[in-house]
This record gives C-alpha cells, structure tokens and sequence, in this order.
C-alpha cells in the first residue's frame, strides 16, 4: 500500500501532464475552429514545456541562482535545481510564441480570403471553386 | 580559418539574412546580390568541408569552445557533410533560377523574401551539420517557421495549406521534443555521442522505446511519411514557385537524413533492428507509401501536384532502403537522399518555367509545348528518366541497391512496390510527354489579349536547369566513387555489418 | 472527425502513461538528469563565467549557439508576420481626418492628402472616443515599464530575467501606447522601417559577437578571446560577452513584438489598429 | 516546492485548459487562455523555475493575449465549438 503511495507521490505530476497534453492534442484534431485549433497547438506545447521543468525539479534545493560568495568555496549541487532543462524551455517558449504569432497573421489571410474560421465552410467554399 | 568551417557554412547565411532584412529598407536592389553573395559562400565552404571530411574521416567543432557534454558541438562525419553539400548547392542553384518568378510573384517584399531564403538554408544546415539533440529542435524551428512564411506568401489557397501544415508541422516538432525529453530524462545529457554511450545500459526501459518512437513520429510528420503525408501536396502544390521549388527537394530529405542519424548515431542499430525488431513493419509501411503515392500521383491533373505525390513515394524509397536492416539498403537510401534532391529540383525548376511561360500547370495546357520550349521539356525528359530509373541516369543506381537490398534482406513485397512504382511513373510521365510533343499548341491568353507569345524560358532559368539536368547524368556517373568514398566508410565506422 | 480524434488521444495518452514508470521519481535528486550535466554547471558556471545566475550563463554561453537561433526564430516571426500580412500602399484609400475641437470628421476623397495640424488628426472608420484618464496613466507609466524592462536586461546575471524578458517588456510599453492613444501615435514616435532595422540590428549584435570571436582567434561565441580588446581576463569577457548578447536578444525581441502586433492588429494596414 | 499547491494549481490548470477549448466564444477563448498562461507561470514558479515563470508571464500571459485579442478583433468571434 505505502508503494502505491509512493508511486502515486512521485509520479502524478507526469501524468497529469499527459492528461494535458492530450487535451491540447484532443482540441487540435477535433475542433473545427482554426483558432481553436490554435489554442490546442498552444497548450500542447506547454504541456511539454511543463514535462520538461518537472524533469528539472529537485527536492529540497532552491532556484539556480548562487548565493552571495556561494562560487567561492564550492557549490554543492545538490542545493540548487537542475538548470539545464529552464534554458531549453526558455528556449521553447520562444518558439511557442513565434509560431502563435505566424499562425494568427495566416489565419487572418485565411479570414481575409474566405471569411470565416470554420474549416468546413473553408472546405465547402474551396470545394464549390 | 579552415578549422572554422562547419560553424561557418550555418552562419554566414544566419549574417548575410540579417544584412538583407536591414538592407532592404535602404536600398532594395542590393538584396538579390547580396543573397547570392551570402549563399555562394556557404556552398563554396561546405564543398570544401566535404573534401576534408573526405581525407580526415570526421571534423568537430565546439561553438564557444566548451567540451561537448557541456557545450555544443559538431560532429561532422560523411553523412553529414554529403547532405551539407547538397542542400547549400542546390539552394544557391535555385536562388538563381528563380530570380524572375520572385521578382514576378513577391516584388514588394524582395527583401524580407531572400532574407527568409537565407533562413531556410540556415535552419537545414544547422540541422544536418549538429551534433545536439535540442540544438536540432530548434533548428528544426527554424526551417519550419520560415517554409510556413515561405509557403503562406502564396495566393488563393496557400494561406490555408501553410496553416493545416503548420499545425500538422509544430505537433511533428513538438513529438520530436517529447522524444528529446525521455532520453534527457533518463541519460540527463543532450549530446548525441554522449546520449549514444549512456543509452546500451537501458535499451529494455520503456521510456527508451517510448523515445524512439516519438522521435521517429515527430520526423516522420515532418518527413510526410505515408499515413502522414496528407499536408505536403498542398503546401508544396500551392506555393510560390521559387519556393516550391526550394522546399519540396530540401526539407524531407533532411528529415530523412535526421531519422538516419538517430538509428546510426543516437540509438543505434542495434536497438532499432535487433531489439526493437521495427524493421519488418517499417519496411512494410514504406512499401505502403510507395504504392499509394504512385497511386495518387496518376489522379492528379496539374504537373506540380503529381510532383509532390510522386514526392511521397520517393519518401517511402529512403525510409524503405533505410530500414531494410543491410549494408546495400542503407547504402541506397543515402544515395537516393542524394540523388532524389537533385530530381526533384530538375522536375520543380521545369514547372517552375513553364508557369513563367505558360501560366497554368494543368496537363491539358501542356499541349505543343515540345515545339515551343525545347530545352525546357528536354530537361523535363531528363527528370523523368532519372526519377523512373533508366540508366546512365542517377535515380538508376540508387534504385539499383534499393532493389539489391531487398532482395537480400528477403523483402519481395518492398521490391515489387518499387517496381510498382517505376511502372506508374513511367505511365505519368509518357502521358505528360505525348500531351506536350503531340498536342497542338492552344493559346490559353484567350479573349482578345494575346500578351506575349510562349516561348522558351529566359536564360537565367534555361542555364540552372541545364546545370541541374547534366548534373543527373554526372552524379550517376560518379556513382561509385561517392559508395566506396563516403558511404562505405561511413557504413563501417558506425558498425553497420548487415 | 471527434472520434477518431478521442481515439488517437486515448492511445497516445495510454503510451504516455505506461512509459512513465521506468521515469525516476518526480524531483529526485539522483536521477540522471539531475547529476549528469547538471553537476557541472552548477559547480563551474560561476568560476568560469562570474554569473550567479545559472540560467544565464548556460543560456548565453555554454548553449548560446541555441539561444542565437532563437533569436533567429523570434526574427523569422517577425518577418513572416509581416511578409504574410502587410499590404502595400499603392491603392488610393479614402482618408478621414477629425477636427480635434469639434469632433466633425472630414472625408477625402482624393489621394492628396493636407499636412496634418495640430487641429486635425488623421484617423480611420473605426474611430472610439479616447478615454483622458487611460491615456494619461498609460502615457505616464510607459517610461517606468520601459525603465523596468532595462533593468531586467542588464540585471540578468544576477536575478530572473535577461534579453528576452526585458525584449518583451520593452516591446509591451510600446504596444501599451499603442493601445491607450492609437498606433498612427505609436508608429509616428517608432517608424516601422526603425522597427525593421532593429530587429535585424538586434540579431546582428549577437552573430557578429559570435563572429568577432573567430576573428580574434578562439572558436564562434568564445567570449573568453573578446579579452584581447576588452583588456580584462577570460572570466570577466565571458561576462561582458554575455551581456552584449542580451542585449542584442533584447532589441531584436523588442522589435519583432512590436511589429507582430502592429501587423496584427490593424490587418497590414498599420492605421489605427485596435 | 511544496507538493500539495503544485498538486492544486495542476488541476486548476487543468481546469483552466478544458475551459479554453470548451468556450464557444473567441474572446472569452482569448481571456480564458491568459488565465491558463498565468496559473502555468505560477506553477513553474513553484517548481524552481523562476526565469521560464517570468518569461511566460510576460510572454505567454502578456503580449500572446494582445496579439489574441487583436487577431480576434480583425477576425470574428463566432466559433460553432
């Protein structure tokens, strides 16, 4: 029983990660709104920029930020929290917002074009070309 | 300055794209020159770094000068360095020849279009040349976020294919992310050599294979691996011709060379064969790809979609030679990775002039056009034999040891396909050619405004094409110095017994 | 369409989840990600660099070759927003002008367009009343935001933040003014063609650091060999080096923000936006 | 890093995520998604990771929100899901 529990302590955060990354994936297959389609791409992928920063979790160590005269006489590692996977998702935000950014200014040349957002109107209207 | 060139042939385009954006706004005509001085230089150095590579066996590189666990680094091996020479020549070829369709389709923003030309090569040789895991995601960003721009600039439906690429593209990216995360969380290193000795102790861990496949999905969206393949005809299709004509040979076949070097590299063999046992399968579905884009190929009715069908069967050439397990099998997926880039320009820089004529694609409005762009058509023939297989042609000798290697591995259903597939585009081309050389001439001006007669394409075109066309011919023939100089070696080093 | 699509979910979230038990546990402290790479930086960053803040210093040295391109991507972003986007002016459009006492909008038809007095402002179809007290407080508060996002720039070596968040901020006091009066306001106090160069200004400020590295001997973005020129040691140049590029980071992000939302707001027109 | 609040934020965020892509309209789509953006920001927060937390606040729940709210205005708000 106390496995369980250790398991359950230890790994939730994982799963309920992948419980949100499945929501984003969900909403991108599923809805029919391109901008809606959008948000989902948007909270996929900072559920994985979530997965990430839970890998750099440490217990009991505090922000990777030395303290005062801390570099002098040796830093112990096991202090501070794993500062590798913050730069990649620094990173991956910057990516994240760079494609939310393209994907809106051509989503409003798709509404330019075909006003509307549906997909199946955009398909309809393609279709009767 | 020779010990700098890997950094330099990623960066120097990175400069001269900043250059041209800002340039752009002073003065306008300055971009193409510069753009062209930019490129030049990043294909002269990466012919030179594939000379050393070819003496020296491996060159690195440490950007910063940190020691590669830490920092990162390049690793520049004959793969590498093959892909490298392909992607930045064939990208300033096109820059050439397309110069009159950009100045006809995009005159306002010449600027910021080269600039993000410039981009796009940086992004896909970063991609080939590093050898860090995360360095390659964002690399990988690059590329796709300037071909999304790239490919929206186009009219009518380009925007929306650009979209339904785009979100099919970033859940490719961010699979391939995920990937990258299992193996940081269970190796802690980014690296890909470190990666490859840390991984041996827990080949059996579920969350290696997890990895693995998410990587190989993510690459295989970004690659439009068969069952996945369904954005790329429409977003190369609809593009703007100095674009389609870039991204269409370029970026799959990096991403079939990324999927290559995870096997080879990061996971390798064997992981991916003997423990995994995911050769069967993928060859399977590869067989799979090459029919069905063989067989959407024949319903198309405009040239430039054919093309990007056609595209997806070549995909499932590399994918199944890579994945037939063998010496001859890997050897013809690099060399078709080789040879279908330049094909694919052949076919796309053909279109390309003929819409500049022309103005359509469609196949009825091919008619006659034998007798009035000769040269044009000719290198169309050229493509043609080369993408069909037909000796001296390249396509011929790579197809040759995807065949042998078939045959070794046991794969008779991969073979047929293959042969399947020969057949189909001998049909779709011989259909293009009688339409073009029997037909007679219809002008499709029509109503009163009879413009500018058909005629063939300026030379600025005609001289890129006849370069790329001669070039098939050549490649073939030097098919086996580039096996026994680069490949095997390469095969070797990395333990690929077969 | 939701069908295949909840099946998909349901088996790639079933993968997922039977994947995560070979995981080590959440913030342990000797899992390999935690002791492999981690380690090192934790233990060297600052004898090497002189930065405390750890982040930065990987972010800007030990992998700022990525972060380079990820300015390159912020830069793509930009670009493409604006190559995707902005119309040219060659259309003669109608224009409308407002006299600022009176309130009684003047429609031009021709292309000729009067000088713009105090009296009149040029403004577009879609014109909403100003609201006095929101344009003051944004007009006021517009240099703290500023002045605040400086200092996240340079303070990035000791305390959270750095070019990209100070880029961002900087940007958002503009788009800030933008929003509060009308972006004719915002565009005439930063044209868009000084937008343009900046951002490429910005990127260029990182690449050619990188570049002035090989010139002077060592490796592309070795800060140490800017020590020749800067007359300090290796540890102090690498700090220096990293500052330069923050804030080149900063000015192109800046930049590319304020160009995403221009173009976005007012559908390429760069008018009155929103 | 206390467990028991990252514990409760994750199911808000969660919360906040089913919310986003269930509202059938593209302004509230847009403020709801700030919310999202701003509960992720003070999860990492808690997690350590305080240069990714003040990132994602000033982008993620700053000037993404902008940028939303203006494609929104220079587009439509009517969504059917």
């Amino acid at each position: 029983m106390s496995d369980l529990v250790v398991t359950l302590l230890g790994k939730y955060n994982y799963w309920l990660c992948v419980i949100l990354m499945m929501i984003g994936l969900y909403a991108m297959i599923a809805k029919n709104n391109l901008i809606k389609k959008l948000v989902g791409m948007n909270i996929f992928q900072t559920s994985i920029i979530l997965f990430y920063v839970s890998i750099g979790c440490k217990k009991g160590a505090t922000i990777s930020i030395l303290e005062h005269g801390a570099g002098h006489h040796g830093v112990d590692p096991t202090h501070y929290i794993n500062p590798l996977p913050h730069v990649l998702m620094l990173t991956a935000i910057v990516v994240s917002v760079s494609t939310f950014g393209v994907a809106l200014a051509l989503a409003i040349k798709v509404y330019r074009k075909h006003k509307t957002l549906e997909e199946d109107e955009i398909l309809m209207q393609l279709r009767s070309e | 300055m020779t010990n700098h060139y890997p950094a330099l042939i990623v960066v120097l385009p990175l400069l001269f794209a900043f250059v041209v954006s800002g340039v752009a706004w002073v003065k306008k005509s300055l971009c193409f020159p510069l753009t062209i001085v930019g490129m030049g230089l990043s294909a002269g150095l990466s012919v030179c770094l594939l000379g050393r590579v070819a003496t020296t066996g491996l060159v690195e590189y440490r950007m910063g000068g940190w020691e590669t666990p830490w920092g990162i680094g390049y690793h520049v091996d004959y793969l590498n360095a093959l892909v490298v020479t392909v992607v930045t020549v064939l990208a300033f070829i096109n820059l050439i020849a397309t110069r009159k369709n950009v100045v006809e389709e995009t005159p306002e923003k010449a600027g910021a279009f080269y600039s993000l030309y410039l981009l796009f090569i940086v992004g896909l040789t970063g991609i080939v040349l590093t050898g860090d895991l995360f360095n390659l995601y964002v690399l990988l960003e690059v590329a796709s976020l300037t071909s999304y721009a790239l490919i929206g600039m186009g009219n009518g439906r380009a925007p929306m294919s650009a979209l339904n690429y785009l979100f099919v593209g970033t859940v490719g990216g961010c699979f391939y992310l995920l990937g990258v995360g299992y193996l940081y969380i269970m190796t802690g290193s980014l690296n890909m050599v470190d990666v490859a000795t840390l991984l041996p102790q827990m080949y059996h861990s579920s969350a290696v294979v997890m990895a693995f496949i998410f990587c190989l999905v993510g690459v295989g969206i970004k690659m439009a691996f068969f069952p996945l393949h369904m954005w790329l005809p429409n977003a190369y299709g609809f593009a703007p011709t100095a674009v389609g004509s870039l991204i269409a040979p370029l970026m799959t076949k990096v991403m079939v060379y990324v999927l290559i070097r995870l096997i080879l590299t990061v996971f390798s063999v064997d992981f991916a064969f003997v423990i995994l046992k995911m050769g069967d399968p993928m060859v399977w579905l590869s067989s799979l790809a090459i029919v069905a884009g063989a067989v959407f190929a024949l319903a198309q009715k405009n040239l430039k979609r054919m093309f990007c069908y056609i595209i997806v069967s070549e995909i499932g050439y590399m994918m199944g030679g890579a994945w037939l397990g063998n010496n001859t099998g890997m050897t013809g997926a690099i060399l078709h990775i080789f040879n279908d880039a330049i094909m694919t320009l052949c076919l796309f820089l053909c279109a390309g002039s003929i819409y500049y004529r022309v103005r359509g694609l469609e196949l009825d409005r091919l008619k006659g056009l034998f007798s009035k762009m000769p040269v044009t058509m000719a290198c169309l023939v050229a493509g043609a034999l080369s993408i069909i297989g037909v000796p001296p042609t390249c396509g011929f000798f790579s197809k040759w040891y995807l065949i042998s290697g078939g045959l070794e591995a046991g794969q008779y259903g991969f073979v047929a396909a293959l042969l399947f597939s020969s057949l189909v585009n001998v049909v779709l081309f011989f259909r293009v050619i009688e339409i073009s050389y029997y037909g007679d001439f219809e002008d499709h001006h029509g109503h009163g405004s009879s413009g500018e007669a058909v005629m063939e394409a300026p030379a600025s075109m005609l001289v890129p094409l006849l370069i790329v066309s001669i070039g098939l011919i050549v490649v073939g023939l030097y098919t086996g110095g580039i096996v026994n100089h680069l490949i095997n070696p390469l095969l070797l080093k990395q333990g690929f017994l077969g | 369409m939701k069908a295949i699509g909840l099946i998909i979910v349901v088996l790639a979230g079933a993968l997922l989840l039977y994947s995560t038990q070979d995981f080590p546990f959440w913030g342990d402290p000797a899992s390999p990600a935690g002791t492999h790479t981690a380690t090192y930086y934790l233990t060297k960053a600052f004898e090497e660099t002189s930065v405390p803040n750890v982040v930065t210093a990987v972010l800007a040295d030990y992998r700022g070759f990525d972060t380079m391109f990820e300015t390159g991507v912020i830069f793509c972003a930009g670009l493409g927003c604006f190559v995707l986007l902005r119309l040219s002016r060659s259309r003669d459009e109608d224009s409308y002008y407002r006299h600022v006492a009176t309130g009684i909008t003047l429609h031009i038809k021709s292309a000729k367009i009067p000088d713009v007095s105090s009296e009149f402002e040029r403004i577009d179809t879609l014109w909403t009343p100003y609201d006095l007290i929101v344009k003051t407080v944004c007009r006021l508060l517009a240099p703290f935001v500023q002045l605040f996002g400086l200092y996240v720039i340079a303070h990035g070596h000791h305390s959270p933040g750095g070019g990209f968040q100070g880029g961002v901020i900087l940007g958002a006091s503009v788009i800030l003014i933008a929003i509060s009066h009308n972006m004719r306001t915002a565009i005439g106090r930063i044209s868009e063609k000084t937008i343009h160069i900046l951002m490429a200004v910005g990127v260029l400020l990182y690449s050619g650091i990188g570049a002035l590295c090989i010139l002077l001997g060592g490796n592309f973005l070795d800060y140490a060999s800017l020590s020749r020129i800067l007359f300090t040691n290796e540890i102090e140049a690498r700090s220096l080096g990293i500052l330069g590029v923050e804030v080149g980071v900063g000015i192109t992000v800046m930049a590319v923000m304020i160009t995403i939302y221009n173009n976005l707001s007012s559908d390429g027109r760069l008018d009155e936006g929103l | 890093m206390i467990w028991e609040l990252d514990l409760a934020i994750l199911i808000l965020v969660i919360v906040a995520a089913i919310g986003v892509i269930q509202v059938k309209d593209l302004l509230g789509c847009a403020i709801l998604f700030s919310a999202y953006s701003f509960l992720m920001c003070l999860l990492w927060a808690i997690m350590g990771a305080v240069d990714v937390a003040f990132t994602e606040a000033s982008v993620g729940a700053g000037v993404s929100t902008v940028f939303f709210v203006a494609a929104v205005f220079r587009t439509t708000r009517r969504t059917k899901d």
